[in-house]
């Protein structure tokens, strides 16, 4: 009997570090049931975070080889702040999606921008700006500031921080424009790349 | 290096300066601070997106490239969070301000 | 006059420019604003003069650190304002400024009229430096051309630290400073220390490291950990430690301690203070780095956080 | 002509003589400190231009007067945050931010 929990336990562990290792960089789903397990997903989102940054540790320092063992332990003390800030949350990455909402911004970002900048050269300044309030869906927390960051990046929309509910409060240059509805494909295409729905 | 990477990046540069002039030009003009921020941050943050994709035609191998798109993440992070947090301070104290006045805060 | 030197000019005027709204403006905030723009601006002369390492050191310290040491300071000082009929009279005023055109006039009159071609120590620099095996020539004149300059530097660093916590009142002594920080937790601001602080570890641990063979260095990297700790601070993921933690003297006195120890080690092993052994020149100068990096990273965020604000537990 | 290191060194001279003048005509504690940044950071491009103009060796600028400045800038830090400490004990004991000796109402000497 207890042989078979410990085999569980082990399992768990094993399936726990496969995951942080191979399909989930950077954070990973925790799992509340088995201490152990949860320890070992940790230990995998140290790895995984000091993967991370051992790389940008040559992607800063180039081909210096004296240097690779200063970067490996640089990057375990960073994956050590890392965890000591931001423990192992319940976010993973799809790939995909991540592709697809890249694709979205980079298009979002030239469109308003191109608009951004048309309204500041026209001489009669066309501006309506205001606010609105857009429901979160993405609960709070560290997907729900990622997001905020996301959206403060596209011309065109602010998050000034939420009111007493759980709406964001954005200014926009312009509020006759579908804020909104651009707002809530971005959030959906987020929580599906970030893994949050 | 051949002419038409050259070209590319001359092309991607001359675009982020224009955004970059877009973005002061509207930095001036914009009527209310919150509005400037959107002029300073945003279009800004695009100019450098196409300086960066300009100077990575012309970096040297591909961790001069990497290195130049980790600047460019470092300072959308730095933009959004900067950008948030003057907003908010803002509206803040705008809702403090139509309190005092008796009106009701902006939503 | 060609287009670098055009930008030279603009550089030299907007530097100026926004010197003077510093000193003119009326509010404390604008001109602490005003100020961490002169820094950045401060630091792009540096790059023109080739100053690279200067540069850096400006812009972490001159602008970054001195930026948050001023705001926090200002923001406290909101309620206390000064009685404007502390202004001195318009004739006194009218003599200072003189005074002080008077001397810019004179140091200006000293530039131009200096020897041509300019002293130099570089050659001593660049014949020596083969003995310290670093490869960047500032480097090698901070920790061993000039060690004891530096060893002092780091002296006065430890001196304002006792000399800021001594202004505590007694009740407050051996406990914790409250470093500056938002007013409750914003999301904004966490995420941001969340992804930013340990990247910054690993920006500033690298240029320690390169800092021996290129740009960069002890202070540069130092800065940045520096920084890191008091974006973390800032965020409220984290509190200062109280003044009296073992852990945090010892931080604060291990790099100018390591220095003093292999210089003194240098006086009974190559009979001169400071004479660093040819042989271990590179890695001694590395380890004094390391540990000077570690202190100046802990003195920054503590030098802004000031005296110790709570009680001890 | 004027190179772009004089051209510096003459920013140098001019910001000694605006950090100077912040320095004595601002009453303001707060300023004062700042003011007195702005005139260490002006000696500090002065001592930029020697450097600069120190350039030899294949280094492109004079590499001791350079260090010298890092370390300047680091002890102007410290000294920064020394003299704000000083200032806010001050303030905290006496409720003002003044460095004027007499209490508050108290009759003003001129050319003080």
């Amino acid at each position: 009997m207890s042989r078979t929990i410990e085999l569980t336990t082990e399992a768990a562990k094993f399936a726990a570090l496969l995951q942080a290792w191979g399909l989930q960089p950077f954070m990973i789903e925790s799992s509340p049931d088995s201490r152990s397990a949860a320890g070992a997903v940790r230990f995998g989102a140290a790895a995984v975070r000091a993967a991370a940054f051992f790389a940008f540790w040559l992607m800063i320092g180039g081909n210096d080889l004296l240097g690779l063992p200063v970067g490996l332990a640089t990057a375990v003390a960073a994956s050590f702040v890392s965890l000591r800030l931001m423990p192992p949350g319940r976010a993973k990455i799809r790939p995909l999606s991540l592709l697809a909402l890249t694709a979205r911004f980079a298009r979002q970002s030239v469109i308003s921008g191109l608009e951004v900048a048309w309204r500041a050269f026209d001489p009669r300044l066309p501006l309506n700006p205001g606010f609105i309030a857009y429901p979160l869906r993405i609960a709070p927390g560290g997907g729900r500031s990622a997001f905020c960051a996301f959206s403060s990046l596209l011309p065109g929309t602010l998050p000034t921080g939420t009111d007493a509910g759980d709406a964001l409060l954005v200014h926009c240059l312009d509020v006759s424009r579908p804020v909104s509805a651009d707002l809530a494909a971005e959030e959906s295409l987020f929580m599906r790349a970030l893994g949050y729905d | 290096m051949s002419g038409a990477l050259d070209l590319f990046s001359i092309a991607a540069i001359s675009v982020g300066g224009f955004f970059f002039l877009a973005g002061t030009v509207g930095l001036l003009r914009f009527p209310d601070p919150l509005c400037r921020l959107h002029a300073l941050t945003k279009v800004d943050n695009l100019g450098l997106g196409f300086i960066v994709l300009g100077l990575i035609a012309r970096s040297d191998g591909v961790f001069g490239a990497l290195k130049l798109v980790a600047i460019w993440a470092l300072v959308q992070l730095a933009g959004a969070t900067s950008a948030q947090l003057i907003a908010r301070a803002i509206r803040r104290k705008e809702q403090i301000g139509a309190k005092s006045a008796g009106g009701s805060p902006a939503a | 006059m060609n287009a670098l030197g055009a930008v030279d000019l603009g550089l030299a005027l907007l530097v100026l420019a926004i010197a003077g709204w510093t000193i003119a403006a009326r509010e404390a905030f604008a001109a602490i604003v005003g100020y961490v723009a002169y820094g950045l601006l401060l630091s792009i002369v540096w790059a023109r003069l080739f100053a690279v390492d200067v540069a850096m050191t400006e812009a972490a310290i001159g602008g970054g650190v001195t930026g948050v040491l001023l705001i926090s300071a200002a923001a406290r000082l909101r309620q206390a304002q000064t009685a404007e009929d502390e202004r001195p009279t318009l004739p006194l005023r009218l003599m200072a400024a003189a005074l002080s055109a008077l001397a810019a006039i004179a140091l200006g009159a000293v530039i131009l009229s200096l020897p041509e071609p300019g002293p130099s120590l570089a050659p001593l620099a660049a014949k020596n430096l083969a003995a310290t095996g670093v490869g960047n020539p500032i480097t090698a004149v901070l920790i061993a051309f000039r060690s004891f300059d530096t060893l002092l530097e780091k002296v006065v660093l430890l001196l304002a630290i006792i000399g800021v916590w001594s202004l505590a009142p007694d009740r407050y002594w051996g406990g914790a400073p409250i470093a500056p920080r938002a007013a409750r937790p914003v999301g904004a601001l966490t995420f941001l220390a969340q992804l930013v602080a340990p990247i910054g570890v690993v920006v500033g641990v690298h240029m320690v490291w390169v800092g021996a063979d290129e740009p960069g260095g002890a202070f540069q990297g130092g800065a940045i950990l520096a920084a890191m700790w008091m974006i973390v601070m800032m965020a409220r993921l984290s509190e200062a430690p109280p003044v009296g933690a073992p852990w945090l003297r010892a931080a604060l006195v291990a790099g100018p301690a390591v220095f003093l120890i292999a210089g003194a080690s240098g006086a009974v092993t190559s009979g001169a203070f400071f004479a660093l052994p040819q042989a271990f020149a590179k890695p001694l100068i590395l380890i004094i780095e390391a540990f000077m990096t570690l202190s100046i990273a802990v003195t920054l965020p503590m030098l802004v956080a000031g005296p110790p604000r709570r009680a001890p537990l | 002509m004027i190179t772009a290191a004089t051209l510096s060194g003459l920013t140098g001279a001019i910001l000694v003589g605006l950090g100077l003048y912040g320095l004595i005509a601002d009453p303001r504690p707060l300023r004062k400190i700042l003011a007195f940044n702005i005139l260490g950071s002006g000696v500090f491009l002065v001592f930029g231009i020697i450097a600069r103009r120190g350039a030899a060796a294949g280094f492109p600028a004079d590499p001791v007067p350079q260090a010298m400045v890092i370390t300047g800038i680091v002890v102007a830090f410290a000294a920064s945050a020394l003299a704000i400490a000083i200032l806010l004990r001050l303030v905290s004991e006496t409720g003002r931010a003044s460095l004027r000796p007499d209490t508050p109402g108290a009759a003003q000497t001129p050319g003080d």
